[in-house]
């Protein structure tokens, strides 16, 4: 075991898929000569050449798409979007090229293919630089749609994506990348896309959730287990498919349900999730699933309104006790 | 048994001052809701299409030698016009009685094209295209039955019924489709192109697109790409002078289409006369060659016509083009010229030249009526093709009160 | 009154605003000498001109992104996508450009725009050009998202959204252009964007739904009439901002709900009125919500699949059966 | 008081040797990870950008009757960028700090540019940019103050704090702001133009943006509305040679930049020394009379320079340019070289010149000071501008749980 970064883990399971199969490559904006804007591409342009490790012009469309054909003849491409804001300008690609290439060819040509790149707010980055895509696409079916929090589930899951046969939306974190660090295994791991992962255990209340917002909670369960509540987080991890039976077992136990994300309130992951509990969990439950989320504004610059939009674990306390009672 | 020009009894020409038939939805896309008949020229002044097209192109002289094709070969690439002319009367018929949904774009007219830019590819380079492809698919190899079977949604079809009309493929034949989006299959393209260079193949991709795609940023955004990266892609612009019922020179600011390609140093920009089939595929030797060997794009402008309505349910002519128009064109039709040419150099005779397209609309019979007694998909297949892995089988979850799945 | 079609009251509605302010202008692919690519637009050319009525090219991010910088200056533009299929590609100009700009500027630069176009399933036309757009628009602060039902409200609807001094989403149907016909007044009439409409009432059941699937769910009523279940069906009209207020008070009445909508069952509009369903009237609920939706596949073209995925009226009585506890 | 090309003690030039400093963050978008130093040159052979620049580049002499301006226009240039390069110079020293925020994108070196694009404006002409936006804002006339809250993001700032370094705006300049994605404000751009022939007017709409722009498909989408609907449109490419770490000629398939607008007809496209704020300046009096009365679009394409990293958490050089590079281009700064010909034809006094200097740099720290007494928006503001209507007061509904607002 060895303690690395957010960073550090993208790097070595890039890395790893790179060496173990030729067939997987990296485009994006500043990837090879600069490093990757955010140094997730550190020095594989060095090992694996201009042709794996490319350097793209800004054309976010032309180079997503670019990645789709290339994964069509047999290619495990890589596409790095610089942020997932960027990514708005290739959704097409995404959406109506990756995602359906797959059945509209009656199965004949399936996307092998990974879009990742930092998502959601950094600090004062404002209102076109700050926002999650997680919610557009897990509503898109022949989509995969992974967002790890911790540099163990980072490594392992960028591994299956890079594996994954069909396409996968993979969502990182400029917040995370430096901040975030935890132990690794030395040996080879890979996690399946689609497990979400119990974080805490705990007995009086679950808190759903995932990426930069498992922190959240879990600060926030340390809190309230100073006022006597046992709260129990579950990291989904993968957003598309949703490991609903994990998240209906935990609340089957607590009967209360948190669920917590970063971005805007509206049609997002958390509102599926509470569709999904109260079908399956409806007669468990004791009060009405809370959720927690970004405001429904586009993200301010200004310091203190940035702070007020995005979710804290002051704000995850706060529900947890509602939907407890404790007021 | 007759001229291919003449349209079969599928009622697309109507007489004069009959009002125009329409998709059976009354409303397709491209529907034309006035009682239109023969209304004003384009708005905006401008030279007749064929003007453009008399200017620079190769001169039908530098294919008389047929460019060192025997008299097999020569005659094939009629054959394939024909098989391609033949089929897609039969689907417009077949359309019109409701055998077929959704948009159906014919590619009647621009048969000189396909035919003389497949044919000179090797069967593992790559082609690629867009919603207007069952001509290009039938020369590709797909057969007749295959093509017919997915236009009515069935399973024999080449897309397994799941993609009709719009997105037909074949990966055995490297065949990747087409793509109903306006210009997002060009960077689809590149990657091909960019894994054959990846591999070090000498393979190149063949992309057919529209004259509408020169507006649209994913076109510049691939030719850039290409040029700077020495991808063997050949970018083959069919301009039938329309998109939809937009006369190109209405909405592209440019002289002629192929002044595009001057953006992007590294990209060799030609025109061709696309009604000649012998000149396209000249043409195309070159961009194959200089893909192939130099891993260098090329960008081809071929001028050619659609004879029919952007869809089936656009008349042929009236609101945004004349009879007169449409009948000049036709007149210097494909197939009829390349016959005119075959026979004058004595490679085929009047009578083989009617049993061939005798055989065409046999084939075209036989696979209408093959794909009316192929299967459509069963119930659960609506669940298949969406994830290749076993995900797939959990993705119902969702759907209760459906009867067909409880 | 007159009986005209969903068609003709958009065109109504564009030639009404046209006339009444001379900064309304159309712009999109065939709108002018084609008169529309489903002649929504027809003739609006010959009375209005080119500056008002503007064929563009094929560029869906450039045209759009030409209406919201005219906007910005104090046009009023209609900018119509032929379908919300190729808004993709204008994604970055809706979100990015026009949702923003009014709070990025600080309040001063408003964007009085209309994005607007049929959305959903025709007949057959196969995986891209088939999608819902209306869960990715509503879950963006800064749009509001539009898709009524009826010819009286696709009119009363367009005329407010032109009015709006805000970026205003309006999603139309190629299946309703001709079908839908209804009764639309003589005078001039506005709908305020934001509030639902009781389309049929009843004390067992609420249908929750919008846009095409109203249809289906007041056919499913009648139906469930005839087996004493009494429904009431609300038309959302509006899907961002919902009105909850006139949910709650229906749900609170009947203490049943069922969420009816055409797109892919996550993530989407459903799930967030479960949400909002749940959250104000929890203890009002004698059973879980049920959700009717399109199925979680992209659209496929053989015929026969195209119906299984399509939700229709036989799919919402077993889901208000359900509800009832009649099985 | 000093040469304005030598930096202020901010520590953006590291001395040798030493490790180039961050944004606060470590880690902002540009960082430059390795301990960096004098790295190889980029890897693909290329002429240095100022060999370009050498070129076919209006001479010099053709400005020296300074265009006919007065000596107080011609000095005001002067002031502007004096002012400009100051207020940026203080910027870098505040954000250092930690008093701004995100990302943060110098403009020094390119001054000649803002300078000569801006002033032969119209208060009713339009001006809308990308998200290197300091000077041109001030340029245009919002006030030092007012740009440095912004960026402190204060309730004083132009965008009232809530837009920062990328997003300036001013309606009553016709300021149309400050844009974070790459390419998306051209179409913005040619819809302010589209407005002005749609009304009859005679302004023009000015849209300045990088070099990396020229591969985007918007890029191109713009240049061809314009062109083709005659829109009094000023494409100005400010081609510093880099988007970020990339040498614009690694990614862009261009034999010059220029080249990109020959894809379209009656796109007027010419190149300019953007060191030179009279060439700049005569060149826009061109485009603007083009737009103003010929209602046509023009390209311009300015070779530039930027001093800085791409942004604060980007060193000035290090992985892909030289110091060398930096410092060749830095010898032939546009203030001193226009400082110099304005001494020169007796139209300045190296006293005057100080005193001017002076000015600015006290207006730079005034700015800085004010900014830091502006107040921080009010929580309720969080609210605010989401939407121009009652609506605004309702989307609160669904945020619970949050004690400031509960
Ligand atoms: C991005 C996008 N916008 C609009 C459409 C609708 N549409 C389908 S075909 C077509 C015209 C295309 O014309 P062209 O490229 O010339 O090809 P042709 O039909 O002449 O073969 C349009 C506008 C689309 N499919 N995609
Ligand atoms: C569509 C998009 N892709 C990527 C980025 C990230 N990005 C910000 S600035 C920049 C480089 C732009 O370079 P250039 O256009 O030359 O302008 P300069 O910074 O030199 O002024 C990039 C890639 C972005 N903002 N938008
Ligand atoms: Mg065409
Ligand atoms: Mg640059």
């Amino acid at each position: 075991m060895a303690v690395i970064t957010y960073r550090e883990a993208l790097n070595e399971a890039l890395r790893e898929e790179m060496d173990r199969d030729e067939a997987v490559f990296i485009i994006g904006e500043e990837v090879g000569e600069y490093d990757g804007a955010y140094k997730v591409s550190k020095g594989l342009l060095d090992t694996y050449g201009e042709w794996r490790v490319r350097d793209a012009p800004i054309a976010e469309l032309g180079f997503a798409g670019l990645g789709v054909g290339a994964a069509m003849v047999g290619l495990r491409p890589v596409v790095e979007f610089m942020t997932w804001n960027f990514a708005l300008l290739a959704i097409d690609q995404v959406i109506n090229s990756a995602a359906k290439l797959y059945q509209m060819s009656g199965g004949q040509y399936n996307v092998p293919i990974v879009f990742r790149g930092p998502g959601g707010a950094a600090l004062q980055l404002a209102a076109q630089h700050s926002q999650c895509p997680e919610p557009w696409l897990s509503y898109v079916p022949g989509l995969k749609v992974v967002a790890p929090a911790t540099a163990h589930d980072a490594k392992g899951l960028l591994k299956a994506a890079i594996r994954d046969n069909d396409p996968v939306c993979f969502i990182e974190s400029e917040l995370m990348y430096n901040t975030v660090k935890d132990d690794v295994p030395e040996q080879e791991y890979v996690i399946p896309i689609g497990s979400a992962a119990v974080k805490r255990e705990g007995t009086d209340v679950t808190i759903v959730t995932y990426a930069k917002m498992v922190h959240q909670s879990l600060a926030a369960a340390t809190k309230l287990e100073a006022e006597g509540i046992d709260v129990e987080v579950i990291d989904l991890r993968t957003v598309r498919p949703i490991d609903v039976p994990t998240v209906i077992e935990s609340v089957k136990k607590t009967n209360r349900a948190v669920i917590v994300e970063e971005g805007w309130p509206a049609c997002n992951v958390g509102s599926q999730l509470v569709d999904d509990i109260q079908r399956d969990a409806f007669d468990w439950l004791d009060a009405p699933i809370a959720r927690v989320s970004g405001l429904d504004v586009p993200m301010p610059y200004a310091r203190n309104l940035e702070k007020l939009v995005f979710p804290n674990a002051d704000h995850v306390v706060e529900a947890v006790r509602h939907v407890c009672h404790v007021n | 048994m007759s001229e291919p020009t003449e349209p079969v009894a599928t009622g697309q020409e109507p007489p004069a001052g009959q009002e125009p038939p329409r998709g059976r939805d009354g409303d397709g896309m491209g529907g034309n809701g006035a009682g239109a008949g023969e209304t004003a020229a384009p708005r905006e002044p401008a030279t007749a299409p064929d003007e453009d097209r008399a200017g620079e192109l190769a001169a039908e002289g530098d294919s008389t030698d047929f460019l060192g094709l025997s008299r097999d070969e020569s005659v094939e690439l009629l054959r394939l016009m024909i098989l391609a002319r033949r089929v897609e009367e039969k689907t417009a018929e077949v359309y019109q009685m409701g055998k077929i949904g959704g948009f159906c774009h014919l590619y009647i007219g621009q048969e000189a094209v396909a035919v003389g830019a497949i044919t000179p590819l090797r069967s593992d380079d790559y082609l690629i295209t867009a919603y207007r492809e069952h001509a290009q698919a039938l020369v590709r190899g797909i057969t007749p039955e295959s093509v017919m079977s997915e236009l009515y949604g069935r399973v024999d079809g080449c897309s397994g019924g799941y993609g009709g009309s719009m997105h037909m493929f074949s990966k055995e034949l490297n065949f990747m489709g087409g793509h109903g989006i306006v210009g997002s299959h060009l960077p689809l393209a590149i990657g091909a192109a960019y894994a054959v260079r990846y591999r070090g193949g000498d393979q190149v991709c063949l992309c057919f697109f529209g004259d509408s795609v020169v507006n649209i940023g994913a076109f510049h955004e691939s030719m850039n790409m290409a040029a700077r990266w020495g991808l063997p892609v050949i970018f083959f612009l069919e301009n039938n002078a329309y998109g939809m019922g937009t006369d190109i020179r209405r909405v592209a600011a440019a002289d002629e289409l192929v002044q595009r390609g001057k953006a992007f140093a590294g990209l060799e920009s030609v025109v061709v006369d696309g009604m000649d089939v012998l000149a396209v595929r000249q043409i195309m030797d070159e961009a194959i060659a200089r893909g192939r060997n130099e891993k260098r794009p090329t960008f081809i402008e071929a001028r050619c016509y659609r004879y029919m309505g952007h869809s089936m349910a656009d008349p042929s002519h009236g609101t945004y083009r004349t009879r007169e128009e449409v009948e000049k064109w036709r007149s210097d039709d494909p197939i009829l010229s390349y016959r005119r040419r075959l026979i004058d150099a004595g490679r085929l005779t009047a009578g083989e030249y009617d049993e061939m397209d005798r055989t065409a609309i046999e084939k075209a019979e036989g696979a209408a009526e093959f794909a009316d007694a192929s299967p459509f998909p069963e119930p659960s297949a609506v669940y298949e093709n969406v994830y290749s892995d076993e995900y797939a089988h959990g993705i119902a979850r969702r759907d209760r009160w459906r009867k067909e799945f409880s």
